[in-house]
């Protein structure tokens, strides 16, 4: 299966360079847009992780919605090209010293544990059992949610109208 | 309620009723004119570009006189005693040498106010219409027929011919004075150079 | 199908991937497109009682093949306002949205790029990859018609995506798949069994589906045209009002991507309705292969009458773009809030209703 | 004159047929630029509508500059415009040509002598390919003119300049 390999390093390099550009990039558009590479790049490696319902989910919701949402506020703000966005405190030091433990931490764990190579299977469509588990187990939880978006569309809907 | 459904059904039929009409449109046989192969009935007195018969034309600048764009250049020289011009197909003689008679195309609007005034009908609107060229300079009609060197020949004989009919009036000027004053001898010769300075006048 | 043939062929899995990734691009994508073009021009002059295209070949038929050569050696223009990394990439964004498509349409029960089970809902996903290459190419473009062009057309696509997923919800509830092979090889044999009809229900149910059907097919035809940009949605390239909207500053080889893409992304919308509501690669008559016992026959038979389908749609997207006039924008999101997601929404319900019977 | 430029001015038989396909596409579709000015507009519409049908020839109105070969100067150029015209032009890529239509374009019509506002003539902005002459010129001359046009492509060549 060395396709699936290279697709997979594929699929990494896009999220992690675009994430990386996305965080440096001067232009606020820019990095808006690397922002769907990055999100495409995660769709990616979410197929080959056999989850394809949260990749299409993914897609639709953040490339489709989110990131679209993202652009068109980005572009309407007048002159957010020209601004430097930069915050007014720098604290290097403590940063620095987070990040330090930070990744002291996880290279730690990374390097003392054992990772345990499987052969996985060959990933079998989720989407069915998604569906009956969202309506028998987590049906409570499904509902909940529901009325929640629910709830604060009525709640954006009358904002709107005031 | 009713209002909603309505609208939507009128929406939806009139939308087919336009597709109707399309669809038929689809198998009409269309009326392009294919112009390369075909060309198209003109009609008359179509208006386009204008021709000169030059046999015809007796140099009297009508045409370009009329012209509301003067877009007709005429130069004409006076023949000379011994050339024989010949005559218009309606019978009048000609006596001017045409040896410029451009029409500028470029700058023409087609109008035809320039045929009306024309006494021999030497120039009219023909039917052709394909003339366009890749410089300007191309559309500048020259339709004297004369060639380059026999308009400057018509030229130079005019002025030979000017230039000798002067010399030939200065001689009988000067003939005449001195017949004058032979007649009048007993005169004073202080006025015998009077008729001859008047004769440089006119010229 | 084709990948396991290949594979069994070459031995090499990159390799057939290759070339089955490839596969839809040139046996179908481009020569549909050229054919598309003329079609078009043919059609509109035909309606019109004009000849169309006559001078290039016989009655023009290879009048796309010279545009698209003229485009190729035009010259690729750049302006200097331009931000130039994102205007050189838009019109790849937004062809790639429009191929990906193509990955999961069954053409025929052996030429399929992908049989994933998510076939519907993952077409609908990548399409949001149109949009943001759409949006790319206006913000990059630096000019104002088409940064308006590309807001309008985001806007747009949205808006009618949503009557467009409902309307795909209800056939889920009916068929309980989400994935076009499947969908397609419920709507076998003859024509009573496709999904305008009824699909595969019997009794009174069939009956009560019917009229759903008719609606629905309509509504999803009218929000996917919306979403592919054509008259009488096309409002983003709206000549009269903004130059040719998000592609105005395209010119040469990138203009022609986006050219392609438009019309890959006709075929595109018209293979899904065909499949949803009419059979997909299915013949209304059964096939001509299995009755007379040459079964090797039969998926050709299949492509023949799925792009048959899609051409038809195509050509009544054409037929609609010569008829109707242009929407005005309020127009068209109240075309959109007012008429088509209520209707949408209520189709939902009465099918759930009647697949309880 | 570098070495390669000797033996392509030779005009080696993959450069002629080379050549001869590109201009083959060129003439065979020549999108115009939807861009009319005066009187000779008219007859510019009425030359791809229904009756003489400019598609036949594969011309079609193109909205923006960007993507069209051929730019009709039909009508008046007026001083105003005529800085418009030459904007429009600039914004054409390469290649691309020019018809002059109609007497006002070509030397500035019945305006030449006394027009204060217009153009006397629009090839003082623009190079010019074809003249078509008329006031205005029906569409069989303009028909004919984008014929003269497609001629004058048919003969031009990658390596030598058409001056």
């Amino acid at each position: 299966m060395e396709i699936y390999d290279i697709i997979f390093y594929l699929f990494a390099a896009i999220t992690l360079l675009s994430a990386f550009f996305v965080v440096t990039s001067r232009n606020i558009v820019h990095a808006a847009f690397y922002l769907l590479f990055t999100f495409f790049g995660v769709t990616g490696i979410y197929v080959l992780l056999g989850a394809d319902f949260v990749a299409i989910v993914q897609l639709i919701v953040y490339v489709g919605g989110i990131l679209i949402l993202l652009i068109f506020g980005v572009m309407i703000t007048n002159k957010i090209t020209q601004v430097d966005i930069k915050t007014g405190t720098v604290h290097t030091l403590p940063a620095a010293i987070g990040v330090g433990l930070f990744t002291g931490i996880v290279g730690a764990v990374i390097l003392n544990t054992e990772w345990r190579i499987v052969d996985s299977p060959m990933p079998v469509a989720t989407l069915s059992t998604l569906g009956e588990m969202l309506l028998t187990e987590y049906v409570l939880i499904f509902e909940l949610l529901g009325i929640l978006l629910l709830v604060a569309l009525i709640g954006a809907a009358s904002m709107a109208r005031k | 309620m009713r209002d909603y459904f309505l609208k939507f059904w009128e929406g939806l039929y009139t939308i087919m009723i336009g597709m109707k009409v399309t669809f038929r449109h689809l198998f009409v046989p269309s009326v392009t004119i294919q112009y390369p192969t075909v060309k198209p009935q003109l009609p008359e007195r179509e208006r386009n570009r204008l021709y000169v018969n030059m046999d015809d034309c007796i140099g009297c600048d009508q045409c370009s006189r009329a012209c509301p764009v003067s877009c007709i250049e005429i130069e004409t020289v006076k023949s000379t005693p011994g050339d024989d011009l010949g005559k218009t197909s309606n019978g009048k003689k000609k006596a001017l040498w045409v040896t410029k008679f451009d029409i500028d195309f470029a700058k023409c609007c087609y109008c035809e106010l320039c045929v009306p005034p024309c006494p021999t009908d030497c120039i009219y609107m023909t039917d052709v219409y394909e003339f366009s060229e890749f410089e300007r300079d191309s559309l500048l009609y020259d339709f004297a027929t004369l060639t380059q060197e026999e308009r400057e020949i018509k030229k130079k004989n005019f002025k030979e011919f000017q230039v000798k009919k002067e010399a030939e009036k200065a001689a009988a000027a000067k003939k005449a004075a001195e017949a004058k004053a032979a007649a009048q001898k007993e005169k004073p010769n202080a006025k015998t150079d009077k008729p001859t300075d008047d004769k440089k006048g006119t010229d | 199908m084709i990948y396991e043939w290949l594979y069994n062929i070459t031995g090499s899995s990159i390799l057939s991937m290759f070339v089955v990734s490839l596969l839809p691009l040139f046996v179908f994508i481009l020569p549909f497109a050229l054919l598309a073009v003329l079609a078009e021009r043919k059609v509109s002059a035909h309606m019109q009682d004009r000849l169309g295209p006559m001078r290039v070949g016989y009655h023009g038929i290879l009048q796309t093949v010279a545009d698209i050569i003229k485009l190729l050696q035009k010259e690729d223009l750049v302006p200097a306002a331009t931000d130039k990394k994102l205007f050189n990439f838009a019109p790849l964004l937004v062809f790639a949205g429009s191929y990906a498509v193509f990955a999961a349409i069954p053409f025929s029960s052996i030429f399929i790029g992908s049989q994933i089970q998510l076939g519907i809902i993952y077409i609908v996903a990548v399409t949001g990859l149109v949009v943001a290459g759409i949006l790319m190419a206006g913000w990059a473009s630096n000019n104002k018609y088409s940064l308006l062009g590309a807001m309008r057309s985001a806007a747009q696509i949205i808006s009618y995506e949503i009557p467009t997923l409902l309307i795909i919800l209800t056939i889920i509830m009916i068929t309980g798949t989400l994935s076009l092979y499947t969908l397609s090889e419920l709507q076998t044999s003859y024509f009573w069994n496709w999904m305008i009809l009824g699909g595969p229900a019997t009794g009174l149910q069939k009956i009560l589906y019917i009229p759903l059907m008719i609606i629905g097919c309509l509504v999803i035809y009218i929000s996917t045209l919306a979403e592919v940009n054509r008259t009488p949605f096309d409002i983003p390239e709206a000549e009269s009002e903004l130059v040719s909207g998000y592609h105005t500053e395209y010119s040469g080889m990138k203009f022609a991507m986006f050219f392609l893409a438009e019309y890959a992304n006709m075929f595109a919308v018209s293979a899904i309705v065909a499949i949803i509501f009419f059979g997909g690669y299915q013949s209304p008559f059964g096939y001509l292969g299995n009755a007379i016992g040459l079964h090797w026959l039969v998926p050709i038979e299949q492509f023949f009458w799925f792009t048959a389908k899609g051409l038809f749609f195509v050509f009544v997207q054409m037929w609609l773009r010569w008829t109707l006039p242009r929407f005005r924008v309020d127009q068209l999101m109240a075309f959109c809030w007012k008429y088509l997601i209520p209707i949408s929404f209520v189709i939902l319900l009465l099918a759930g209703l009647i697949s309880l019977i | 004159m570098g070495i390669l430029d000797k033996e392509f001015s030779e005009g080696n038989i993959v450069i002629a047929k080379t050549d001869d396909l590109f201009n083959w596409a060129r003439l065979s579709s020549l999108w115009q630029v939807g861009f009319g000015l005066a009187c000779c507009a008219i007859e510019m519409m009425a030359t791809s509508a229904s009756h003489y049908d400019f598609d036949r020839f594969g011309v079609i109105p193109r909205p923006s500059p960007r993507q069209s070969d051929i730019i009709i100067i039909s009508g008046t150029v007026t001083l105003k415009m005529a800085t418009r015209i030459k904007r429009l032009y600039e914004q054409m890529p390469d290649p691309k040509y020019v018809i002059s239509m109609g007497s006002c374009a070509n030397c500035g019509g019945p305006y030449w002598e006394h027009g204060y506002h217009v153009l006397k003539g629009v090839d003082r902005v623009i190079p010019v390919d074809v003249y078509v002459p008329g006031c205005p010129p029906r569409p069989e001359a303009l028909l004919e003119g984008l014929m003269k046009l497609q001629e004058k492509v048919r003969n031009e060549s990658m390596i030598k300049k058409s001056a």
